[in-house]
């Protein structure tokens, strides 16, 4: 099998209009600015792609990235980003994901794939090192995200399709890769609009052998020590999955429940990733390769079903006040083959059935009533009768309708189940999250809930605070690798794991700037540049962050973005939870002044020309 | 413009006008689902036919007229009040439509205050403010366009058996709708037209030029100055034209909303107590003593006069005189206006005091009342809006030139 | 002047305007028989120390407040006004009073209904001229902000339109320690949505001499103080007559048929997001542009709103409706950076356009034209004039 | 809804200024009684006025106020400040405590306060008339010329009263008023 040292840099570069494709290789001071993945995929568009497109229209392209860590056995690293404009927010979404279509791509010999133009029947693109070949999906069109993948695969060893949900233009469809997503900001509908069904890709074509090896495995073992050392990865994640959340955003008054309007609930264990452990003999199934093993299948009721991510849980279960894991599990599985985002499809329901209480409209949706739920759900990938109201998402549909105070979105992209009024800092993150509503961008609830390494209440220093985690992700996810190393390689260097938690708490809460500063972090960029041969220091790695993160700004500006979407949903800001006696809301406006400020935008939220320069962004 | 440091400013009255405005009601008595409105008005009125107007206007809509009591006296009281009230609740009515000039539409306020509070005896609800909750609904439908009571919050009556004047003063004795339609002032004949303007005129005039002003106020009273010195003369020499009633109409609305709020000066000081001693009718006492009051007041309002004289003049005029003389031009105009005024009704237009006669033709006025109307004139409210400050001999200076018909010697008054 | 063959004019509200102005709440609600208000706010539109001066001037009173309710979300919504219902009850209270513009007062007006109507639904009123009967005493203390209803007779609940004389407020109390703008955005917005309205209530299709005169005063109030609010925004003189213009802007244009400016000012700020006091600015010089095509549009007295007697008098009548044009002109340029040239700068992606036409024409039910609206858009976006 | 968050308010009393009005109430009732002794103009003044004139200048809602009338002599005298079983014929209410204050302190003179609608008058309008021209030349009685000038709309020339008659006027005036005589 040939060999790929370090990065192919080929990207191949697909027009579905004319039908033609070609290739083109990476700069290696685009490579050194922006890592790849994310990063690297936004440079691409922003060079590529003007303002102000219609994100369903012609001239949007979706870039599929593949990481410098894919394929090397780094470990968690099996994982591709995919970068497009989104037709539920109207700007900028990333997404990251763990199924095979990654791999197979990279062992094509390809480091991207850029998709652009529009075909005008339905089609499948069919890739291999010599490129791609465009091929009639007539008789795909239709069928569901596993059909599609089994038809696929005959031609390779891994497919991204999209569902109905994509072909219907549903403006929070997903893509489909194994029996993972891209979840997010409905790239399905996307391709649904360019009438792409999937892109497969033969694969095992090369080997990819890091540069320095020697460096690398010694990497690779204290990578997974620490990941094996860690109770979180290797014991919470490992057993029960991302639902262990369940009880922690429980316990921490953090979990959506009715909408978003208690914050905590009795029941809430009965769909704890422990309860599901012991009911449903729950076996892994994960992404490839990893290490932590989060991802999961039981048996419910009598059929095989994955174990849906706390996010579904949380959204599908406590926020609408139902508390059977198997009845979420199927609506789950509705989701996944109809290629629906499960948060957005949650918080859309959770909308209408306040809705419908309210008299806003009429349905038969009622908290705490599964029924009609997976009805609801067909109609929407299916746009039908109510449906395809709901499937222009909560923003367009309070808009409409009215209801926009308990609209759980930011940017038009529903927020996923963790309450911000428990977690300030996370509530920052939020509204300051390039792509809307995004609990990976920072995923600070972990931080000042589960581990309380912050107070969640405070103000002081979570701007530094998020800021520092907004770039540590962003370059995370352009490296790429799975955000989930997160807690075993920030928590595990020495420094942190033997500094006592309330001592941290103090530090953290009060004097974040330094805290970050002293943050060790060097794990990741290690991995980077053994494989690439190129040196990384880890402040170079986090100003790649940051360089990441200001320029999807920076483009989301150029797309209207400014202070006034910077914001949260009424409810966060007006109504206390029902589990919080003092009935606090968040106070964001003092935390978002200071944000810009540390950020180098401007008081409107715009990105300063010397910030810009600074990151050698030129601007357009 | 200049914002005073505090003003306040209310007119709840909806204001419709047109030349078939009147055909409205029905719809707007349905707003305040009333459908048996009871008529109140006065001979003069329904002499000149007007009623059967409002009655076409509103035949066949659904709503009923219950009943037409057209027996004001020109000085209504508390009898009357009591006995209107007494038919309104026998015949049921709901609402009330009040058609003619002060006289008619204070009675009817009278008269809602009664049925709307069950009251025994109305005269417990004097004063500022009793009034709290909200009447009957309630059209007033202006005859005269001078007065502006219909805009007003104000309710004046009379108890003849006591002898007492009473004033009700509550936002909620503003009509519901008042509803200006050129049909009701077309009959108007010329001599009684133009003291009614005239009197519209006063309002609008000391609305802006006394101590009460502020920036709505004087926006509508401008307004209202304007539409009257343009369509005034028009409309006495051709009493039918409707455009010009209509305008008319609209000032003397305009200035009701002005002079509600603003308040007025000595022109009313002297009116009333005129009015009161004599028996003058309001309308001819502003337009004597219009001209007077401003010359004395001069030098306290020579700006805002300026301004007035913008109005009164137009814009051709007022750019082509020099700023300093803009006051004394305006006062020259009402002049000028009066003496028109006289001319166009062949005399029957009084310019002075002396000039004023009753039906009989004999002298309303004679000279040796003038130190009674100025001692009642001392306890008229309305002295304190008037810029300068006066006393007894004030007023007589005053009065005697208004009633020989000679301008003020300037130099005798005294200048604070 | 002649008046028009047939208009109506309607305002329900005392204004008290100045010094010590809220001191009289307590007396003027006493006159409506009431005692016991609920107060309205949103903490994050105005600044904090209101709250104080507010409970301050109602001092030696006899009045209690129900409560102070300071979260109003910024847009009203059922849900919100039901729980406030539910307060206004438990406490006993018999009126409102609301503090600020935008969705505090479309809350009051929401909460008023159902509290003082009985119903559980107030949607049944959506519409024109749908409620049955009065409503409880309302009192709006306007603040530095607002969005161009507040003094009018309508309401904007979960963005459904309610229009109905009996929802104007009963007493406006513009106090002048209320109104101080926090900075010359704030400023600019605000004398933007009374000067839009202003302007429109000039139009010869609605030209009705009452209406003209709030007008009239709306405009004199711009004229003097928009270039010093935009030089000294916290001046309290400058900013008090500016409030006071927007009181009668806004009254003026409850008066008159809605104008295209508003309407798609409006309709551009629902659909971006953007203040509707920026959409009007950047909308206004274009829309004017445009409607100079046929000068019938216009009242040429709109023109001694912007200037004083003596320059009226002495404009050619030809040159005054042009002057006027300028004369805003120049004032909007005298804003500079806090007004954009154009929609594109304000990077409003051009396929959203058509969209914000066709919501415009809907809000108006149709009383303004589509291809005016687009041909404005059009040229607002491209930033040149038609 | 947490509604204890929003709980109900009774604004405070504004004890510093009901006392200074209460004193400056107290002095100008006390201060036109004398007046009524020592001046001719408001001797005449008081003559025309009802037998049972009986007056209250106050504070709406609750007070501070002073009574002032004629006993059954027919003298003119400070009745205290509870109006309590006397048969009030003229009542002149401010409308507020900070109005009543922008009028001791002279910040807003008797004119301007009327003019701008922050007092309230119920009874026969013809005494009220009289009894604001006594204030007035009280005011001059009391205070010197510079607040007067804003305080009145046009300040008493010599013709009207001569330095010698405001002086002297003025020392009875301020005795009486303290000795209450």
């Amino acid at each position: 099998m040939k060999e790929i040292i370090g990065t192919s840099n080929k990207v191949l570069e697909v027009d579905l209009t004319s039908g033609t494709f070609s290739e083109f290789t990476i700069s290696d001071q685009d490579r050194k600015l922006y890592l790849g993945g994310k990063g690297l995929g936004l440079k691409l568009l922003y060079d590529r792609m003007p303002a102000g497109v219609d994100p369903l229209g012609e001239e949007n392209q979706v870039a599929f990235m593949m990481g410098v860590l894919l394929g090397t056995g780094a470990p968690c690293a099996g994982r591709f980003a995919a970068v497009t404009k989104s037709p539920l927010t109207g700007i900028m979404v990333s997404s990251s994901c763990g199924g095979p279509f990654g791999m197979a791509l990279k062992t094509s010999g390809w480091d991207g794939l850029i998709i652009k133009g529009k075909s005008d029947k339905p089609v499948y693109i069919s890739i291999d090192s010599a490129g791609a070949i465009i091929k009639d999906a007539g008789d795909l069109w239709g069928k569901d995200t596993h059909q599609a993948q089994e038809v696929l695969n005959q031609e390779g060893s891994g497919a991204v399709v999209i569902g109905p949900a994509g072909e219907n233009l549903v403006s929070y469809a997903n893509l489909c890769s194994g029996h993972r997503f891209l979840g997010r900001g409905g790239m399905g509908a996307v391709l649904g609009s360019k009438n792409l069904k999937g892109i497969v890709a033969k694969g095992k074509e090369f080997k990819i052998i890091p540069k320095n090896k020697a460096k690398f495995d010694k990497h690779k073992k204290k990578a997974l020590k620490y990941i094996n050392a860690n109770p979180v990865s290797s014991d919470k994640y490992r057993n029960y999955g991302t639902n262990t959340h369940v009880n922690l955003c429980n316990q921490g008054g953090i979990l959506p429940v009715r909408n978003f309007t208690k914050g905590a609930h009795g029941e809430a264990h009965k769909v704890s990733g422990e309860t599901i452990k012991d009911r449903y003999d729950t076996k892994f199934s994960t992404c490839k390769p990893c290490s932590i093993l989060c991802g999961h299948k039981g048996t419910f009721d009598g059929q095989e079903r994955a174990v849906p991510e706390y996010e579904t849980v949380g959204l599908f279960g406590p926020n609408l006040e139902i508390f059977d894991p198997v009845k979420i599990s199927e609506w789950n599985e509705i989701c996944s083959l109809a290629g629906l985002d499960t948060i957005s499809a949650g918080v859309t329901i959770g909308w209408a059935m306040e809705a419908t209480e309210k008299g806003l409209i009429e349905s038969n949706l009622k908290f705490g009533s599964p029924e009609g739920v997976s009805d609801i759900l067909k109609d929407i990938s299916e746009r039908k009768g109510l449906g395809a109201d709901l499937a222009m998402g909560t923003r367009a549909l309070s808009k409409k309708y009215g209801g926009e105070d308990f609209a759980i979105q930011v940017k038009g992209m529903e927020v996923p189940a963790y309450d911000p009024r428990g977690c300030f800092g996370h509530a920052l993150g939020y509204a300051t999250a390039n792509r809307g509503a995004c609990h990976l961008s920072t995923a600070a609830f972990s931080v000042e809930v589960f581990f309380k390494m912050a107070d969640p209440y405070a103000l002081r220093g979570k701007a530094s605070f998020i800021k520092f985690m907004e770039n540590l992700y962003a370059a995370v996810n352009s490296l790429h690798i799975c955000q989930l190393t997160a807690f075993p390689f920030q928590l595990e260097p020495p420094l942190i794991k033997f500094t006592p938690v309330p001592l941290l708490n103090i530090f953290v809460t009060n004097f974040s700037a330094i805290a970050m500063r002293l943050m060790d972090v060097s794990l990741w960029p290690e991995f980077w540049s053994s494989t690439t041969g190129v040196k990384l220091s880890m402040f170079d790695f986090l100003k790649v962050g940051e360089r990441v993160h200001v320029l999807e700004r920076y483009m989301n500006t150029r797309e209207g973005i400014s202070k006034k979407d910077d914001t949260l949903p009424a409810r966060f800001l007006t109504e206390g939870r029902t589990c919080d006696a003092k009935g606090r809301t968040v106070p964001l406006e003092k935390m978002l002044k200071r944000y810009y400020q540390v950020r180098g935008f401007d008081q409107n939220g715009i990105p300063k020309d010397k910030t810009l320069k600074k990151f050698k962004i030129e601007k357009k | 413009m200049q914002v005073p440091s505090y003003y306040e400013f209310c007119c709840r009255v909806k204001t419709v006008s047109g030349h078939n405005a009147l055909e409205k009601i029905p719809s707007f008595l349905d707003k305040l689902d009333a459908k048996a409105p009871m008529i109140i008005t006065d001979k003069g009125v329904t002499g000149a036919g007007l009623i059967t107007i409002v009655e076409e206007a509103i035949k066949g809509s659904g709503v009923e007229i219950k009943a037409v009591c057209d027996d004001v006296p020109p000085d209504s009281d508390l009898k009357v009040v009591n006995e209107l009230a007494k038919v309104y609740q026998e015949k049921g009515c709901d609402s009330i439509i009040a058609v003619g000039g002060g006289s008619p539409i204070d009675t009817a306020k009278g008269v809602n205050i009664v049925v709307s509070e069950n009251a025994t005896d109305l005269m417990q609800f004097a004063g500022v403010g009793v009034i709290k909750k909200r009447l009957k609904p309630m059209i007033a439908i202006p005859t005269t366009s001078g007065t502006g009571s219909e805009m007003t919050l104000v309710a004046v009556i009379a108890d003849h058996e006591k002898n007492v004047k009473m004033a009700f003063v509550s936002y909620f004795l503003l009509p519901d709708f008042a509803i200006l339609d050129s049909r009701m002032t077309k009959t108007l004949p010329p001599f009684i037209t133009a003291p009614t303007a005239m009197d519209a005129m006063t309002h609008a005039i000391e609305a802006y030029t006394c101590l009460g002003k502020n920036p709505v106020s004087d926006a509508t009273a401008l307004k209202a100055i304007e539409m009257i010195s343009l369509n005034l003369l028009k409309v006495v020499k051709k009493p039918d034209d409707l455009d010009g009633r209509l305008a008319l109409a609209n000032a003397s609305a305009l200035a009701g909303m002005s002079f509600s709020n603003s308040m007025v000066g000595m022109v009313h000081t002297l009116g009333h107590a005129t009015g009161g001693v004599c028996h003058v009718p309001h309308g001819v006492c502003m337009s004597i003593f219009l001209p007077y009051a401003l010359e004395y007041n001069m030098h306290k309002i020579k700006n805002d006069l300026a301004e007035v004289y913008f109005a009164l003049a137009g814009q051709e005029e007022y750019a082509k005189t020099a700023p300093g003389e803009r006051a004394e031009k305006a006062i020259t105009f009402v002049r000028q206006l009066n003496q028109d005024l006289h001319d166009a009704t062949d005399g029957k237009h009084a310019r002075c005091l002396k000039e004023v006669f009753d039906r009989e033709g004999n002298p309303m006025v004679p000279k040796d009342k003038l130190s009674d109307i100025v001692k009642t004139a001392l306890g008229d409210a309305s002295q304190f809006y008037n810029p300068e400050d006066f006393d007894y001999n004030d007023l007589m200076f005053v009065i005697e030139h208004a009633w020989e018909g000679t301008p003020l010697d300037r130099s005798k008054i005294k200048k604070g | 002047m002649q008046s028009p063959d047939y208009y109506e004019f309607f305002n329900q509200a005392k204004i008290i305007a100045g010094n010590k102005g809220m001191d009289n709440i307590p007396l003027e609600l006493d006159g409506f028989n009431a005692q016991k208000p609920l107060v309205l706010m949103n903490k994050r539109k105005t600044s904090s120390c209101l709250k104080r001066k507010f409970i301050n001037a109602l001092g030696d009173s006899n009045m209690t407040v129900g409560a102070i309710f300071d979260d109003v979300a910024d847009k009203a919504g059922i849900g919100q006004i039901n729980d406030l219902v539910g307060l206004f009850r438990a406490r006993g209270c018999d009126s409102m009073v609301a503090i600020g513009g935008g969705g505090v007062v479309d809350v009051a007006k929401g909460v008023n209904m159902i509290v003082s109507l009985g119903v559980k639904d107030i949607f049944q009123f959506a519409g024109e001229n749908k409620i049955p009967d009065h409503l409880n005493p309302l009192v709006i203390v306007p603040t530095s902000y607002a969005t161009g209803y507040e003094m009018t007779n309508k309401a904007l609940i979960d963005n459904k339109r309610f229009i109905s004389d009996f929802l104007s407020p009963d007493v406006i109390v513009v106090d002048n320690s209320m109104v101080k703008f926090r900075n010359n955005q704030e400023a600019t917005y605000l004398s933007l949505i009374s000067l839009v309205q202003a302007v429109e209530s000039y139009l010869e299709a609605a030209h009705n001499p009452v209406a003209t005169s709030y007008a009239y005063v709306a405009l004199q109030a711009i004229k003097d103080n928009f270039t010093k609010a935009i030089a000294k925004p916290n001046n309290k003189k400058v900013s008090l007559a500016l409030v006071n213009g927007m009181v009668s802007g806004q009254i003026s244009f409850a008066n008159s048929s809605p104008g295209i400016v508003f309407a798609l000012g409006e309709a551009l700020s629902f659909i971006t997001g953007h203040e509707i006091g920026l959409s009007l600015g950047v909308i206004l010089p274009y829309a004017l542009d445009y409607k100079l095509k046929n000068k019938s549009n216009f009242s040429s007295e709109i023109w001694l709103g912007l200037s004083d007697f003596d320059e009226y008098a002495t404009t050619p009548e030809s040159e005054k409706i042009d002057k006027a044009i300028l004369f805003i002109k120049g004032l909007l340029s005298g804003a500079g950076a806090l007004i954009p040239k154009s929609l594109k700068e304000l990077n409003i992606s051009k396929n959203k356009l058509e969209d914000i036409a066709s919501l415009a024409v809907e809000n108006t039910n149709n009383k303004v034209n589509l291809a005016d609206c687009q041909k404005i858009l059009e040229s607002a976006w491209q930033g040149e004039p038609i | 809804m947490n509604y204890n968050k929003y709980p109900q308010i009774n604004p405070k009393s504004k004890f510093i200024k009901r006392i200074y009005v209460s004193v400056m109430l107290f002095v100008v009732g006390r201060a036109i009684a004398a007046a009524a002794k020592s001046d001719k103009v408001v001797k005449e003044e008081f003559k025309n006025l009802r037998d049972d004139f009986m007056m209250r200048l106050g504070v709406t809602p609750n007070g501070p106020e002073m009574i002032l009338g004629k006993n059954e002599k027919g003298v003119v005298k400070y009745m205290g400040w509870n109006s309590k079983g006397k048969k009030i014929t003229m009542n002149m209410q401010i409308k507020n405590l900070e109005a009543a204050m922008l009028m001791f302190t002279f910040q807003e003179s008797t004119t301007v306060a009327t003019a701008r609608d922050r007092l309230a008058v119920s009874g026969d309008l013809p005494d009220a008339c009289a009894f604001v021209r006594i204030l007035d030349i009280v005011e001059t009685y009391l205070l010197p010329k510079i607040i007067v000038k804003f305080a009145v709309k046009r300040y008493p020339k010599w013709s009207q009263m001569s330095p010698l008659r405001k002086y002297v006027g003025r020392v009875l005036v301020y005795t009486r008023t303290l000795l209450g005589i």
